[in-house]
C-alpha cells in the first residue's frame, strides 16, 4: 500500500498575550492508505492541534504553523494556497469532532449542513445532494432518514448527532477520516455503537483513519498503529500489538498502567501518572517528561531525546528505553 | 459563484454588499468632513452668527453668496414665522406671536394705525357719553366675513358674550374686557349675559363700562374684542380655528403645524388700505431666518444679536436694508423691597449706581437696546427725558452702601432669572460680576423656568426672590400700562412689593384725569418718585432691528399687535 | 476543547493579572491616564487655573488662544482654560456622587429582588423596567425639571436659602435625577448575578445552616457579583458625564457662572457655531474635552471588561 | 405561548395605571402651573382662579384623575393647555409621531448598515489594528456630546469652506455639501434628514458594532464553525452562512427592543434641526407644563415598550430554531 499522508517535523505555535505556546514540536509520522492510526495522549498534549494543523484549521492568529511539511497525495498541505487546502478539506480529508452537541450549527438543518459539502466538492445539485444526504444518514443508521433530514440539530440526541457528523464527514468519500475523540462526550453504550459504525464504514469504504483519543482502551480495538504524544512531541510510535505488548516509553507505560483492566482489577491498583505536563510556554530544554519520570537522569534534564528505533517498526523518544524494557520485564 | 452559495448564501451576500456600500458612504462622509475641517485655514470672512439656543432653534445656514436671490413669481411675501402660534382664536390670544396672525385674519370695532393711534375699523365712528362710561359704536354696513356673510352688531355681541363665557377659557377676558359691565359677572357665572353690551340695531352697539377709563378704547384694539363668526365657532368645535372665518385683510389659506402658515388676500376687505399682497407665507420651522433672507428665501427678517455687528457695519450691503424701531418695552432689575438688604433704599440706589449698564449693553447685547433711565419707554405718550440718568458711579455707590444699615454686613444675594439654557444668564453674570467688584456683594445666580418664575413673582406678598430681572412690554399705548400696573401698592404685578402712598395718589388722579397733558404730567411726577425710591433699576429699552428687501415697501415691525401686512406691497 | 487547555492561565495573583492586562491594552491605558488627569485637575483646580473661573474682563472678549489665555477668552472675557479646569471639578464631583447614588440604590434593590424573588422581585424589576423603557435623557430631564423648582422652593421656605444660594442644591438636583434613573441597569445586573450565585453550593450550604438572609447576601453573594458591577459602572461613568453636560446645557444643571463643561458648551455653541475662528476655542475645545473624558471612560471600561472576562461572554 | 402573551398583555394595564398615576401626579402637583405659563406676566389672580375652576384643576386629585382616565379610555387624551391651545393631544401626537418614527427608522438603518459590517470586520480581525480603529471610531461616536456634534456637523456640512494652501499657492472652495439642511421639514426623502439621522444613529452604531463584534468572536470560536471549515467551505460561506446567522440573532433582539424606542424622539437633535417630531413636542410640553401632552407621550412610550418586548419574545423563536421548537 502506498503512503497517503506523511507529516515531517510539524511545529505549531500559539502567540498569546502570555507568550508563545509551543503546542506541537516537530511531529513526524506517516500513514498508509487504508491504515488506521491511533493518536494517544493526555489533554493538551498536542494531538488535536497537530491534526488541526494538518487540515490547517488552527485559528490564525493566534495560531501559526511554524515549520514542517504535510505531504498528502504529493502536495505539501502547509504550503498550498487557501483554495487548494479547501478542496482537500471535507473532500479528501474529513474530520469528526469530539462534541456532537456543539459541532453542528444550531440554526441550519441537517440537510443544509450535509449537502453543502456535496454541492461544493462534488458539484451536485440541491436535489442530488439531498438524496445523497438521505443515503448517508441511512448508512450511519439513522432511522427514518427521509423524515429527519430537515430537522435541526437540537432535535437529535447526542449519539444521533455524532452519526450525523460521521455521515457529513463521509459524504464526499474521503481518503482520510480524522476522528478527534468522537466518542469522548458520549456515554458508554453509544460509544460502542459509534465505534462499530466507523469500523463497518471503514470496511465498506476503505478510507484511512486517524483516531485521536486519550483512551487507550478505545484505540486497542481499532488502530493498526498508535502514536503516543506528550507535550507536543510524538514520544512513541508502534503497531497496536507492539505498543501494548512492548511499551518502551515511561509515559506510555504510565498510560497503560492507568487503564483499568478486568483481569488486573483485583491484583494491582490503578497507577495514574503523578505530576503535570510541562509549561508549553517555557519549554524545558531536556526531555519534556523529565519532571514526572521515574527513570530520569541528568542527561534527561539537559537533552531532549529524538525518536529512535527500539524494535521492529517501533520508535521511541527516550534516553533510557532499554532500561525501561528491562525493568518492565522484571 | 459556486453551487454552495445557492442554498441561501446569495441573500446574505447581497445584503452584505448593500450594507458595505452604505457604510462606505457613511465613512466617506465622516472622514471627508473631518479631513476638510482639519484643512480649514482660518477665519472665514463670511462668518454668520446665529441666534442662541432657546429663543429660536438655530439651524444651519447656507452661504449668502451661494445662490442669487430667486424672486417669487407672484406677489408673495415670505416671512420668518418662528415657533407655532399657540392659537388662532382671538379669545385665546395673549402673546404677540399668535396675535400677529390673528390681527391679520380677524378684526374688531377699532384698531391701531401705523402710528399706534386708535382709529375706526369695523365701527366707522363712535360717540362717548358725557360721563365717559357709555360708548356707542356705529358699524360699517359693507363689512363681510371671509365667506361673504355680512357682519352685524349681533356678531359683535356674540363675540363678547363668547369671550365672557367661562367655558371659552379665555386667558385675557378680565384684562381686556373686564371694564365692560357684566363681563366679570358672566365669567364668574353670576350672570348669563353681558349687560354692558347692548345691540341697538343691526349696525349700532352700545357698550357701558364701570368707570370712566381713558384707555378703554385702546384695550378694545386687542384681539380679545375681535369679531368671530358664530356659525364658524359652533360648527368647528374646539378646533374651529383650523378654518377660521374672520373679517381681517387676509384669510388663512394653509397651516401645517411646525412648517408653514400661508395667508391669502381677502378680496372683499372693507378697509381703506386694501391688502396688496396676494399671499403671505410664514416659514415656521427650521432654517436660520437670517440665512434664508440672505439667500432670497425671505423678504424680511428680524436681526438677532448674532448678526447685529455685521448688519450695522455701514460698509455692509445689508446695512441699507436695515430698519430700527422702538419696541415700547423696558427691562427692569427688580429688588424685592420686603427682603433684606433691599428694604433699605440706599442699598438699592447703591446697586443701581454700581452697575455699568452701558457696558453691559455694549458687550452682552452688542449695543442693540437703548440704556434705560426711565420706566416709560421712548415713544410712549408721557415719556420725558429723565433729569437723573443714573450714570455709572462706583464711588458714589460705595458711599451709599456705607451709609446704609447693611454697611459691612451685606448678606449673600441670589439673583433669580428666567433661563431655559446654559447660555441664558450672560447679562446677569456680567452684572453680578460688577456688583462683586464695586460693592463686594456676593451675588449668586439662579436660573428658573418661566412658569415657576411668573408664578412666584406674581404673588408679591409671598415672593421669596431677593432680586430678579424681568421685562415689560406695552399692551396698549398708555403710561397707565406701565406705572399703574407695576408700581401701585395693591397691584399683583407690583413685583418689588413697592408701596408709596404718594405714588398711589398720583396714579389715582391720573386715571380719572380727562386732559391728557395734565394726565401725562401726573404720571411723570409718579415716575420721578418711583425712580428716586429705586425699587427697580430701569435697565434697557429694547429696539426692533429688521432687514427688508428693497423691493418690499411699507414693511413695519410695530411694538404692539396691529394689522400691518395690508400696508405692505412688492414693487420691482 | 483542546484549545482552551492550551491557554491555561499561568498562576499569578488576579489583581496583578488584571492590572497587567489593562496596562498592556493601549486604549485602556490611555483611558486610565486621561481619567487620572481629570481627577488630578479636579483636585488641584485652584492651583492649576491661572484665573478665577468667573473673573470677567469686558475689554478682552473673544480673544483667541494666547500665552495669557491658553484656550482664549469667552464673550465676557473670562479665561476659557480656567473655566474648563474648574469644569473638571464639577464633572468629577457629579460622576462620583451619581455613581454612589446608583450603587446605593441598585445593589440593595437588585440583591433583594434576586434573593427574595416573588412579589418583591416583581415590583422592583417592574419599576426598573419602567425606568428602562423611557428614553433616558428625556426622563432625567423630566425628573430634574420637575424636582428642581420644588427643591429650591423647599430650601428657601425652610430657611435653607443659604444652601440654595451656594449652588450645592444645583449639584444635588443633578445627582438625584441621574441617580434615581441610573440604578435600574445595575439592579438588573445584580439580580441576575444573585440568581445565578444563589444556586451555588456555598450559598445553599449557608442557608442550610441557618445563616440569615441579609448576611448571605452581604457575605456570600455580593462579593461574587463585584466583577460585573465594576465593569458596568466603569462603562456607565462616561454616560453620567455626558448626561451632566446635557442637563447643564438645558439649564437645569449647574448654574453659571459656576462652570461645567455642559454649560460652557451651551454658552458658546448656540452663539458661535457659525463664527469660524471663535468656534475653535469656544465650542471645539470644551466639546472635545468632554468627549475625551467620555471616550476615556468607555475605553477604560472596555479594557476592564476584557481583562476581567478574557473569554468575552455576552 | 398564548398564555405567555396573555400574561404579558394583562400586565400592560397595570403598568399603564401606575405610570399614568405617577405622571398625572407630577403634572398636577409638580411645580409650575400650565396656566401660569399661558398667562405669563399678565397673570391676573382672578383669571387664574377662573381658569383653574373651569378646567377642573380645583377638583380633588382623584376626581381629576378619574376624569382623565374616563376620557382617555374613550380615546380623548385631553387638549393642549398652552403650546397648541385647544388642539386635541391625540392629533398633535399623530402629526409628530410619523416624523419621529421616520427619522428613527432612517437612524436605525444607518446604525445597522454601518454598525453590523463594522462589528463583523472588527470581530473577524479581532485585536488587529483595524479592530482597534473600528472600536476607537465607534466609541468616539458615542463619546462626542450631541450638543457638540450638532453645531460642528452643521457648520461643516452646510456652508462653503474656503481652503487655502499657502505653500502650494492653491486655493479652492468646497460648497455646502448639504445645503438642504435648512428650510422646513420635508419628510425623510430630503437631504435634511441626513445629519439628524446620522447623529441619532451614532449610539445605534455603537451598540450594533459592539454586539456584532462580540457575537462574531463568540460564534467564531464555536465548534460548528470549525466543522464548517473542515468541510472545506469557502471562508465567505463559513462567515456568511454559518457565523453571521448566529451572530445576528442577538442583533435582531436589540433591533426589536429598539422598535419600542421608535416613538421617542431625541429632543436635543430634533430641536436643533427643527424636526417637528415627538422629541420637540415633549420638550415644548415639558417646558410649558402642558402636561396632557406629556402624559400621553409617556403612556405611548410605555405601550410601545411593552409591545416591542412582547414582539421580541415572540419573534425570537422564529430566528432561533432551538427556541422555536422547544
Amino acid at each position: 500500500m502506498g503512503t497517503l499522508l506523511e507529516v515531517k517535523d510539524l511545529r505549531t505555535e500559539f502567540h498569546t498575550q502570555d507568550g508563545v505556546v509551543h503546542a506541537v514540536n516537530g511531529v513526524s509520522f506517516h500513514l498508509d492508505e487504508g491504515e488506521t492510526l491511533g493518536l494517544v495522549g493526555e489533554s493538551g498534549c498536542g494531538k488535536s492541534v497537530s491534526m488541526l494543523s494538518v487540515m490547517r484549521l488552527i485559528p490564525m492568529p493566534p495560531g501559526k504553523i511554524a515549520s514542517g511539511q504535510v505531504m498528502f497525495q504529493g502536495r505539501d498541505l502547509v504550503k498550498v494556497d487557501d483554495e487548494e487546502i479547501r478542496s482537500v478539506r471535507g473532500n479528501k480529508i474529513a474530520m469528526v469532532f469530539q462534541d456532537p452537541m456543539t459541532s453542528l450549527n444550531p440554526v441550519l438543518t441537517i440537510n443544509t449542513q450535509i449537502s453543502e459539502a456535496l454541492e461544493l466538492h462534488l458539484g451536485m445539485t440541491k436535489e442530488q445532494a439531498r438524496k445523497r444526504a438521505i443515503e448517508l444518514l441511512k448508512m450511519v443508521g439513522i432511522p427514518e432518514a427521509e423524515g429527519r433530514i430537515d430537522d435541526y440539530p437540537h432535535q437529535f440526541s447526542g449519539g444521533m448527532r455524532q452519526r450525523v457528523m460521521i455521515a457529513m464527514a463521509l459524504s464526499c468519500s474521503p481518503q482520510l477520516l480524522i476522528a478527534d475523540e468522537p466518542t469522548t462526550a458520549l456515554d458508554v453504550t453509544i460509544q460502542a455503537q459509534i465505534i462499530d459504525i466507523v469500523k463497518r464504514l471503514k470496511r465498506e469504504l476503505g478510507m484511512a483513519i486517524i483516531w485521536i483519543t486519550h483512551d487507550l482502551g478505545v484505540i486497542a480495538g481499532l488502530a493498526d498503529r498508535i502514536n503516543v504524544m506528550y507535550a507536543g512531541f510524538v514520544i512513541e510510535s508502534a503497531s497496536n500489538k507492539e505498543l501494548f505488548g512492548n511499551p518502551l516509553h515511561p509515559y506510555t507505560l504510565g498510560l497503560l498502567g492507568s487503564i483499568p483492566r478486568l483481569d488486573a482489577a483485583l491484583k494491582s491498583k490503578l497507577t495514574p501518572i503523578e505530576g503535570l505536563p510541562p509549561d508549553l510556554i517555557e519549554m524545558p530544554k531536556g526531555c519534556p517528561f523529565y519532571d514526572r519520570c521515574r527513570y530520569r537522569t541528568e542527561k534527561c534534564a539537559n537533552e531532549n531525546p529524538a525518536l529512535e528505533l527500539g524494535a521492529v517498526r517501533h520508535w521511541v523518544a527516550c534516553w533510557h528505553w532499554q532500561d525501561v524494557r528491562k525493568l518492565r520485564k522484571q | 459563484m459556486s453551487n454552495s452559495e445557492n442554498t441561501g448564501g446569495n441573500r446574505w451576500l447581497i445584503g452584505i454588499i448593500v450594507i458595505l456600500l452604505v457604510a462606505l458612504c457613511g465613512a466617506v462622509c465622516v472622514g471627508g468632513g473631518v479631513l476638510y475641517f482639519l484643512m480649514q485655514p482660518g477665519s472665514s470672512p463670511l462668518a454668520q452668527p446665529a441666534p442662541g439656543f432657546g429663543a429660536t432653534p438655530p439651524a444651519p445656514g447656507k452661504q449668502p453668496t451661494a445662490r442669487a436671490p430667486v424672486a417669487p413669481s407672484r406677489n408673495i411675501l415670505r416671512l420668518p414665522g418662528g415657533t407655532d402660534p399657540r392659537t388662532l382664536d382671538p379669545a385665546q390670544v395673549n402673546d404677540t406671536n399668535a396675535g400677529e396672525y390673528v390681527a391679520e385674519i380677524f378684526s374688531g370695532l377699532v384698531m391701531l394705525d401705523q402710528n399706534l393711534k386708535v382709529v375706526p375699523d369695523i365701527a366707522e365712528k363712535w360717540d362717548v357719553s358725557e360721563d365717559r362710561k357709555t360708548y356707542t359704536f356705529y358699524l360699517r354696513k359693507e363689512v363681510k366675513f371671509h365667506d361673504g356673510r355680512p357682519v352685524t352688531a349681533q356678531d359683535f355681541k356674540y363675540s363678547i358674550e363668547r369671550v365672557a363665557n367661562p367655558a371659552t377659557l379665555s386667558p385675557t377676558a378680565e384684562n381686556y374686557l373686564g371694564d365692560i359691565i357684566g363681563v366679570r359677572e358672566k365669567l364668574s357665572r353670576k350672570a348669563a349675559e353681558v349687560s354692558g353690551v347692548q345691540v341697538v340695531d343691526d349696525y349700532t352697539v352700545k357698550i357701558t363700562i364701570d368707570a370712566p377709563k381713558s384707555y378703554f378704547l385702546a384695550k378694545l384694539t386687542f384681539p380679545t374684542a375681535y369679531i368671530v363668526d358664530k356659525n364658524n365657532v359652533e360648527r368647528g368645535g374646539r378646533t374651529w380655528t383650523d378654518k377660521p372665518n374672520g373679517t381681517g385683510p387676509f384669510k388663512l389659506k394653509e397651516y401645517v403645524r411646525a412648517q408653514r402658515i400661508i395667508l391669502a388676500k381677502n378680496e372683499n376687505y372693507y378697509g381703506e388700505s386694501k391688502p396688496k399682497l396676494d399671499e403671505v407665507q410664514f416659514i415656521l420651522s427650521g432654517g436660520s431666518a437670517m440665512t434664508m433672507y440672505e439667500n432670497g428665501d425671505l423678504e424680511s427678517v428680524y436681526v438677532t444679536i448674532s448678526d447685529i455687528e455685521r448688519v450695522s457695519d455701514p460698509n455692509s450691503p445689508l446695512n441699507k436694508q436695515l430698519f430700527i424701531g422702538p419696541s415700547l418695552s423696558t427691562g427692569f432689575i427688580v429688588f424685592n423691597t420686603r427682603k433684606p438688604p433691599f428694604d433699605d433704599p440706599k442699598v438699592r440706589q447703591a446697586f443701581a449706581l454700581a452697575i455699568d449698564r452701558q457696558k453691559v449693553i455694549d458687550v452682552v447685547y452688542r449695543k442693540m437696546p437703548l440704556v434705560a433711565s426711565t420706566i416709560l419707554p421712548p415713544g410712549m405718550p408721557g415719556y420725558a427725558e429723565p433729569a437723573n440718568k443714573l450714570t455709572y458711579d462706583p464711588a458714589k455707590a460705595k458711599q451709599l452702601l456705607a451709609e446704609s444699615k447693611y454697611a459691612g454686613k451685606l448678606p449673600d444675594i441670589t439673583w433669580t432669572t428666567i433661563g431655559a439654557g446654559g447660555s441664558a444668564a450672560q447679562n446677569v453674570q456680567v452684572m453680578a460680576g460688577m456688583l462683586k467688584d464695586n460693592l463686594g456683594a456676593r451675588v449668586s445666580i439662579q436660573q428658573t423656568d418661566d412658569a415657576s418664575f411668573f408664578n412666584t413673582i406674581d404673588d408679591p406678598t409671598k415672593n421669596p426672590y431677593q432680586m430678579f430681572d424681568v421685562g415689560w412690554a406695552a399692551d396698549y399705548v398708555d403710561p397707565q400700562n406701565f406705572l399703574d400696573i407695576l408700581f401701585r401698592s395693591t397691584s399683583t404685578q407690583n413685583w418689588a412689593s413697592y408701596g408709596n402712598p404718594e405714588v398711589d395718589k398720583l396714579l389715582d388722579q391720573a386715571a380719572l384725569e380727562k386732559d391728557s397733558t395734565t394726565r401725562f404730567k401726573l404720571y411723570q411726577q409718579a415716575e420721578q418718585l418711583i425712580l428716586t425710591d429705586a425699587p427697580v433699576i430701569p435697565f434697557s429699552h429694547s429696539r426692533e432691528y429688521w432687514l427688508t428687501k428693497p423691493y418690499v415697501k411699507g414693511m413695519i415691525y410695530p411694538p404692539i399687535i396691529i394689522p400691518r401686512l395690508k400696508y405692505v406691497s412688492i414693487e420691482r | 476543547m483542546a484549545q482552551s487547555d492550551l491557554f491555561a492561565t499561568r498562576r499569578q495573583s488576579a489583581q496583578a493579572y488584571i492590572l497587567r492586562r489593562i496596562l498592556t491594552n493601549p486604549p485602556a491605558a490611555l483611558g486610565a491616564i486621561v481619567i487620572g488627569l481629570m481627577f488630578v485637575t479636579a483636585l488641584f483646580a485652584p492651583f492649576i487655573a491661572p484665573y478665577a473661573y468667573d473673573q470677567q474682563n469686558l475689554d478682552q472678549i473673544e480673544k483667541p488662544p494666547s500665552a495669557a489665555h491658553w484656550f482664549g477668552t469667552d464673550a465676557l472675557g473670562r479665561d476659557m482654560f480656567s473655566r474648563i479646569v474648574w469644569g473638571a471639578r464639577s464633572a468629577v464631583f457629579v460622576i462620583l456622587m451619581v455613581t454612589l447614588v446608583n450603587l446605593a440604590l441598585g445593589i440593595p434593590l437588585g440583591a433583594l429582588a434576586g434573593y427574595l424573588e416573588g412579589w418583591a422581585d416583581t415590583i422592583i424589576m417592574r419599576v426598573a423596567d419602567i425606568l428602562f423603557a423611557f428614553p433616558g435623557l428625556l426622563f432625567v430631564f423630566f425628573v430634574a425639571s420637575t424636582i428642581k423648582p420644588g427643591v429650591m422652593h423647599w430650601a428657601r421656605s425652610s430657611g435653607l436659602s443659604e444652601l440654595a444660594n451656594t449652588g450645592y442644591l444645583d449639584y444635588a438636583v443633578v445627582i438625584l435625577a441621574l441617580g434615581v434613573i441610573g440604578w435600574a441597569g445595575l439592579a438588573r445586573l445584580i439580580r441576575a448575578q444573585v440568581l445565578t450565585i444563589k444556586q451555588r453550593e456555598f450559598v445553599l450550604g449557608a442557608r442550610a445552616i441557618g445563616v440569615p438572609t441579609s448576611r448571605i447576601i452581604a457575605r456570600h453573594i455580593l462579593p461574587n457579583a463585584v466583577t460585573p458591577i465594576i465593569v458596568a459602572m466603569s462603562m456607565g461613568l462616561g454616560d453620567i458625564a455626558l448626561s451632566e453636560g446635557y442637563l447643564s446645557f438645558l439649564g437645569i444643571g449647574l448654574q453659571p457662572p459656576a462652570p461645567s463643561w455642559g454649560n460652557i458648551i451651551a454658552e458658546n455653541a448656540g452663539r458661535y457655531w457659525r463664527q469660524f475662528p471663535q468656534m475653535i476655542w469656544l465650542v471645539f475645545i470644551p466639546g472635545l474635552v468632554l468627549a475625551a473624558i467620555v471616550f476615556a471612560f468607555n475605553f477604560f471600561g472596555d479594557g476592564l471588561n476584557e481583562a476581567l472576562n478574557p473569554e468575552i461572554s455576552d | 405561548m398564548t398564555a405567555f402573551i396573555l400574561r404579558r398583555l394583562l400586565w400592560l394595564p397595570v403598568l399603564l395605571f401606575f405610570i399614568s398615576l405617577i405622571t398625572f401626579a407630577l403634572g398636577v402637583y409638580g411645580p409650575g402651573d400650565p396656566l401660569q405659563v399661558l398667562l405669563g406676566l399678565r397673570a391676573n389672580p382672578e383669571t387664574i382662579e377662573r381658569l383653574r375652576r373651569e378646567y377642573g384643576f380645583d377638583q380633588p386629585f382623584h376626581i381629576q384623575y378619574l376624569n382623565y382616565v374616563t376620557n382617555a379610555l374613550q380615546g380623548n387624551f385631553g387638549y393642549s393647555l398652552v403650546k397648541y391651545r385647544d388642539q386635541p393631544v391625540g392629533a398633535l401626537i399623530a402629526q409628530a409621531l410619523p416624523v419621529t418614527i421616520q427619522l428613527n427608522l432612517v437612524a436605525i438603518f444607518l446604525g445597522l448598515g454601518i454598525g453590523v459590517p463594522l462589528g463583523l470586520i472588527a470581530g473577524l480581525k479581532r485585536d488587529s489594528w483595524i479592530d482597534l480603529l473600528i472600536r476607537g471610531i465607534v466609541i468616539a461616536g458615542i463619546s462626542l456630546p450631541i450638543i457638540f456634534l450638532n453645531p460642528v456637523l452643521t457648520f461643516l456640512f452646510s456652508r462653503r469652506h474656503d481652503l487655502v494652501f499657502a505653500a502650494a499657492n492653491l486655493k479652492f472652495s468646497i460648497g455646502p455639501i448639504l445645503p438642504m439642511v435648512q428650510g422646513y421639514w420635508d419628510g425623510i426623502f430630503s437631504a435634511k434628514v441626513i445629519l439628524p439621522a446620522f447623529i441619532e444613529s451614532l449610539g445605534i452604531i455603537a451598540v450594533m458594532t459592539r454586539q456584532m463584534r462580540a457575537g462574531m468572536i463568540e460564534v467564531l470560536s464555536e465548534d460548528y464553525i470549525r466543522t464548517a471549515r473542515a468541510k472545506g467551505l469557502r471562508e465567505r460561506t463559513v462567515i456568511l452562512r454559518h457565523a453571521m446567522r448566529n451572530a445576528l440573532i442577538p442583533i435582531a433582539t436589540i433591533l426589536g427592543l429598539m422598535m419600542g424606542g421608535l416613538v421617542a424622539g431625541s429632543f436635543l437633535v430634533e430641536n436643533w434641526f427643527g424636526v417637528p417630531g415627538v422629541g420637540q413636542l415633549a420638550f415644548d410640553a415639558l417646558f410649558a407644563r402642558d402636561y396632557y401632552i406629556t402624559m400621553a407621550l409617556v403612556l405611548l412610550i410605555a405601550v410601545a415598550y411593552v409591545f416591542s418586548n412582547l414582539v421580541v419574545d415572540i419573534t425570537y423563536g422564529l430566528l432561533d430554531p432551538r427556541i422555536r421548537k422547544a
